[in-house]
């Protein structure tokens, strides 16, 4: 049984043994191994010339993972927290996401860190910000919700051709633990998983949503509902076939994730389905969410405004209802 | 410099150590809540600073280790407490804590986690104020990692060209997370940046208290007499790790030891009572008041409850 | 009649006349008039003081509105072109966004420029960014689609408390005319309008596509078919209510804009149509949008990956003959 | 100096100026697409800096006023004209125009819109060739405007931390769009932006090629050394408007009557011509060959269809 965390290192310690291209570059990744000590011992084994410590400046350290991946390496690029994207926001959609099109030159770059809140921290290092990079084009997008998905998911990444957006969800760091395939393990991007099937319903989620939605299929058992759970994994490129596919089966769904509802991606899910679905559907598509506002700090703030199980499964009770 | 101004400076730089001290505790004990980010060390800065300001027509946008500052500002033990601590009544209602409140009675405006941020805020405020016909100084930090942020260069250059009153304290403290200055640029002294700027900049002691208040009162002066702002890069030491989960067994234990004979607190103690201003008697006294305040105030945050989920609601537009 | 650009321009300068808390800040807006001209004769009106121009700095110039703002001010933030706000993305979105949920304390600014494509202009002038904003929380998200709602919607932005973000589309500034009322002039955030009465299908809409959509109303017509136009105005905040009134009535829907499609906001539009309309849903909900791209320099490309009328078009026949 | 060289730079600036004027003359004839942004003036600096460079093994990112910079590098007429036409055969299939463009053969990379935002790229590009042992130096520009963005100060901080091969060439062609130096920035120069890095910065007389060209071998040296970056100051004025849509009515005229005495390919010819190094005749000759070549390219680029549409649809991801 290997953590969340061990396994995204894993991946990267793998990927940078067999291929000298692969480099990192964050702030604090060396000496101290990461604020969330994913590095830890990285330092150690690779050097400074490959695990490069940034001074606070996430668009330089972008546009450095940029030039070096347009020069023949493989940059992972970390985000000490991924609220700092922001900060190098730009250099991300405008220049990393539109040089494929523009120029056909390839950029293999991971930019990679934690996201997501329920522990504690506050509005700033709390953030789901996944939907705006979907929204940018030319960015692959991946969301990893077990520890054998974050490794296999990694790896994909690393070896992809594109700006890869990978979000690591900070809660499930330490807290989710599974059974991790040992040595190279791929996960391809852009195929969706059913994690647990189900006949009823159908819930399309991803991230630490994805065990949310399995305490609530849980939940619903007691109400004798059987509940599909599909983990899209990746929001770019988006399988929608096996989406479609489970909910032609159920005949209803929920949409559930962490990030705030308006302009989520659950938007895009469930109007997927809306249009492709939509002979098969025997009740609304319902989403669930974070209520539309910042993070809060205070637990009993924090609880309330982020989606849990329980919501889900309320959501899961009236689509069945219907 | 009066008498009155010394001791005040000492009161503040004790209140600033013992609050820290105090959430140092709470954090051992498994209370505190979020980062415990201590300015141990930095008192002086934070203190000094900001007594250099008119808290009745000035404005203040302090950092992450500037409890001092606020306490200057009139910040009340309990209010900081009840922040740190995301309690029921606290100024945020819990959709924030650790330093980052604003309180606009106060003159006081807050941080927020990504770093420079605030200093094009801070130019903005005092634009208006400007525009107004008004007087009004900011006096904002960055720290010596912070500073490499572009969002700082830009205002840095924004407020230069519009002459706007803004004092920036470059809290220099040797490291940024655990990245040393070696790492973070490439310059022997941080003030150097207001060359490029054609502003006023310089690097001083942060651990004497009273060369950091006079430096920031000719800053303001300057800044009240329409000059611009300036930069002031004020060199201490971060006396703890970066935030208190962090061991700081990165940083060499000597450096440690050569800043800490130079603790501001308790070099400027025995400056006030080697010239007779105070006697040690009464710092001692002043240290046992201030934690008994602190203790009496943990106290009664601790009793407060959370906020309540309702308040995770409201106001995300006005 | 009066153009778009000046009916925005307009609503700015009689605002401007009223309440000495208004002023501008960007760049080249002062002896220039704007890369646009919407500010022309500004300066010579109301002086230096309240026309900023401001070095090429959109985080600077972003961070001077919201603490301006925070100081009692209503600042009119102008981005040369929209697509620039890519560098005072971490501003908005990180302080301005947060600031009264956290603070209780109003940011009452408006952020305005030129958006969108359709005119030759490149990948870095054409960007339709506003479902990143919707998606922030905290911020409000204005697209008018012609000149009186222009001038309407600019006079409620600059009056609200929030932070506003207001596209306006480069390719309307001229190409619309139509008849706004003169003095002040206020419509409220938040109300959609039905821009076109019809009884078979609606086609839910803001910004550029309204016009298209109401050309692909005109086309249908020829197939007998009644096409009801509702162009929301702002995306946040939504008026749910108009939209899904006007789905209840035709049975049918067609959501479109001129941003990309995946993660846009006809998502979060169609998705709420699909939950709260489902019953009376006679087809699936269909999306018309530019392809996942970004936009096109050359004319031929532009105009293939661009929505058009024809392409709402053949959603409308399609969703009709559902 | 070799006359070979010296001839070379002459001729590099009259193809850039000859381009231009093509271009000014197609956006009359409302036959150019996008912005016309002129390097009139500014020839010296494109020229100058980018013959700096080893071809084989730098690489140049331009900006958008460098088309003697691609000249230098081995871009042709016709490649340039069908990527600001935008025509079909043009290197980036029309889904981007004007300078935008890159052909790694030549280890050219094109910029984007983005003032200021292709400098932290150049750091990665150099910073890659460092980790393989390569000894790669960037050569990229900024100007007196997209200086003040907040990415140029992260990068430049950036390569002078980490000690990159780049070498960042300030344009101050005194304008912004409409906005003058004195609203963009308050220092005398922009180099002493450099100080408060650590490195290297000088600013120099951009009218004078040779100038220009000793100052950047100078800065590759450095920078080929593992001394860090540069940065140039070039001062020459903008002698049209932002872009061919710009009547610059905001320029005093005599700033540009001053200035046009310092034209930099007049006052190059006329000292190569009193040199003995080139004849007047032969400057003229190469000035006509050089128009005719403008004019056949122009021809046969016009003749290229626009790319199909289904060009559009291609190579989002890879
Ligand atoms: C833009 C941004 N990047 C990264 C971080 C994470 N972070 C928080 S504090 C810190 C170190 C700050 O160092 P410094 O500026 O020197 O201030 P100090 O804590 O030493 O007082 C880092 C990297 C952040 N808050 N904001
Ligand atoms: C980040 C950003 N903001 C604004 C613009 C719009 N813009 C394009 S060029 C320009 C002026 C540039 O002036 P300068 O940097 O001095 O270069 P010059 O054109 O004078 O050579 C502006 C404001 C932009 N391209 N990028
Ligand atoms: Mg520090
Ligand atoms: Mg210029």
């Amino acid at each position: 049984m290997t953590t969340y965390l061990d396994a995204i290192a894993d991946a990267i310690r793998i990927e940078m043994r067999k291929d000298q291209s692969v480099f990192m570059i964050g702030e604090d990744i060396g000496v101290y191994g990461g604020a969330f000590k994913l590095t830890k011992g990285f330092l150690a084994e690779f050097g400074p010339q490959r695990i490069i410590d940034a001074p606070i400046s996430e668009a330089a350290i972008m546009g450095a993972g940029i030039g070096a991946a347009l020069n023949g390496m493989r940059p992972i690029v970390e985000m000490q927290f991924m609220d700092f994207i922001t900060n190098g926001f730009n250099q991300l959609v405008t220049v990393a996401a539109t040089t494929a099109y523009r120029w056909g030159i390839p950029v293999p770059m991971v930019v990679r860190g934690p996201s997501g809140g329920g522990v504690g921290a506050n509005p700033f290092h709390s953030r789901n910000s996944e939907a705006w990079f979907a929204h940018a084009t030319g960015l692959k997008v991946v969301c990893p919700a077990t520890a054998a998905d974050a490794k296999g998911l990694m790896t994909a990444s690393i070896r992809d051709q594109n700006p890869v957006v990978f979000f690591e969800h900070k809660g499930l760091y330490r807290k989710i633990k599974d059974e991790v395939p040992e040595g190279e393990y791929v996960v391809p991007l852009g195929q969706a998983k059913v994690v647990r099937e189900g006949t009823d319903v159908s819930v399309i989620t991803y991230g630490s949503a994805v065990h949310m939605a399995l305490e609530a299929a849980t939940m619903l058992e007691a109400d004798g509902a059987s509940v599909e759970v599909v983990d899209i994994r990746t929001l770019v490129p988006l399988d929608e076939e096996t989406i479609l596919q489970s909910v032609r089966k159920t005949g209803r769904a929920v949409v559930a994730h962490e990030a705030v509802l308006t302009a989520g991606f659950a938007g895009e899910i469930a109007s997927r389905i809306a249009d492709s679905a939509f002979t098969f559907l025997d009740a609304p598509v319902k989403r669930v969410a974070a209520y539309d506002s910042p993070t809060p700090f205070a637990p009993t703030l924090e609880k309330a405004v982020l989606p849990n199980a329980e919501k889900i499964a309320e959501a899961l009770r009236s689509v069945l209802a219907f | 410099m009066t008498n009155n101004t010394r001791v005040e400076l000492l009161k503040y730089m004790i209140m600033a150590r013992e609050f820290d001290a105090s959430m140092l505790r709470l954090y051992r004990q498994g209370k505190a809540f979020g980062g415990v980010y201590s300015q141990l060390g930095n008192e002086a800065v934070s203190v000094g600073s900001a007594m250099a300001l008119d808290p009745t027509q000035d404005v203040l946008f302090p950092m992450h280790r500037n409890v001092g500052a606020h306490f200057v500002f009139g910040a009340t033990i309990d209010q900081m407490m009840q922040n740190q601590l995301a309690r029921e009544g606290s100024q945020m209602r819990g959709t924030d804590g650790t330093g980052h409140y604003a309180d606009p009675r106060l003159r006081i405006y807050g941080n927020v986690s990504h770093l420079g941020a605030m200093i094009p805020v801070a130019n903005g405020f005092v634009l208006a104020g400007k525009l107004r016909g008004e007087n009004t100084v900011a006096l904002t930090y960055i720290g010596d990692g912070g500073a490499q942020v572009g969002e700082v260069h830009e205002a840095l250059n924004f407020a230069a060209v519009h002459k706007l009153p803004l004092v920036l304290i470059i809290e220099n403290n040797q490291y940024a997370y655990s990245t040393p200055n070696s790492q973070e640029f490439a310059v022997d002294q941080l003030s150097k940046r207001a060359i490029g700027y054609g502003i006023h900049g310089e690097t001083i002691d942060g651990t004497d208290v009273e060369l950091v208040l006079k430096t920031c009162q000719a800053a303001v002066a300057r800044a009240r007499r329409g000059e611009g702002p300036s930069i002031i890069e004020t060199q201490t030491m971060r006396m703890r790790g970066h935030a208190e989960h962090d061991d700081f067994s990165y940083v060499p234990k000597e450096l440690l030891d050569e800043w800490a004979l130079r603790d501001p607190v308790n070099t400027y103690s025995a400056k006030l009572i080697a010239d007779g201003v105070i006697s040690s008697e009464e710092v001692k006294q002043l240290r046992d008041t201030t934690l008994d305040q602190m203790i009496a105030s943990i106290d009664r945050t601790l009793e407060l409850p959370w906020p309540d989920a309702s308040e995770g609601f409201k106001q995300v537009f006005l």
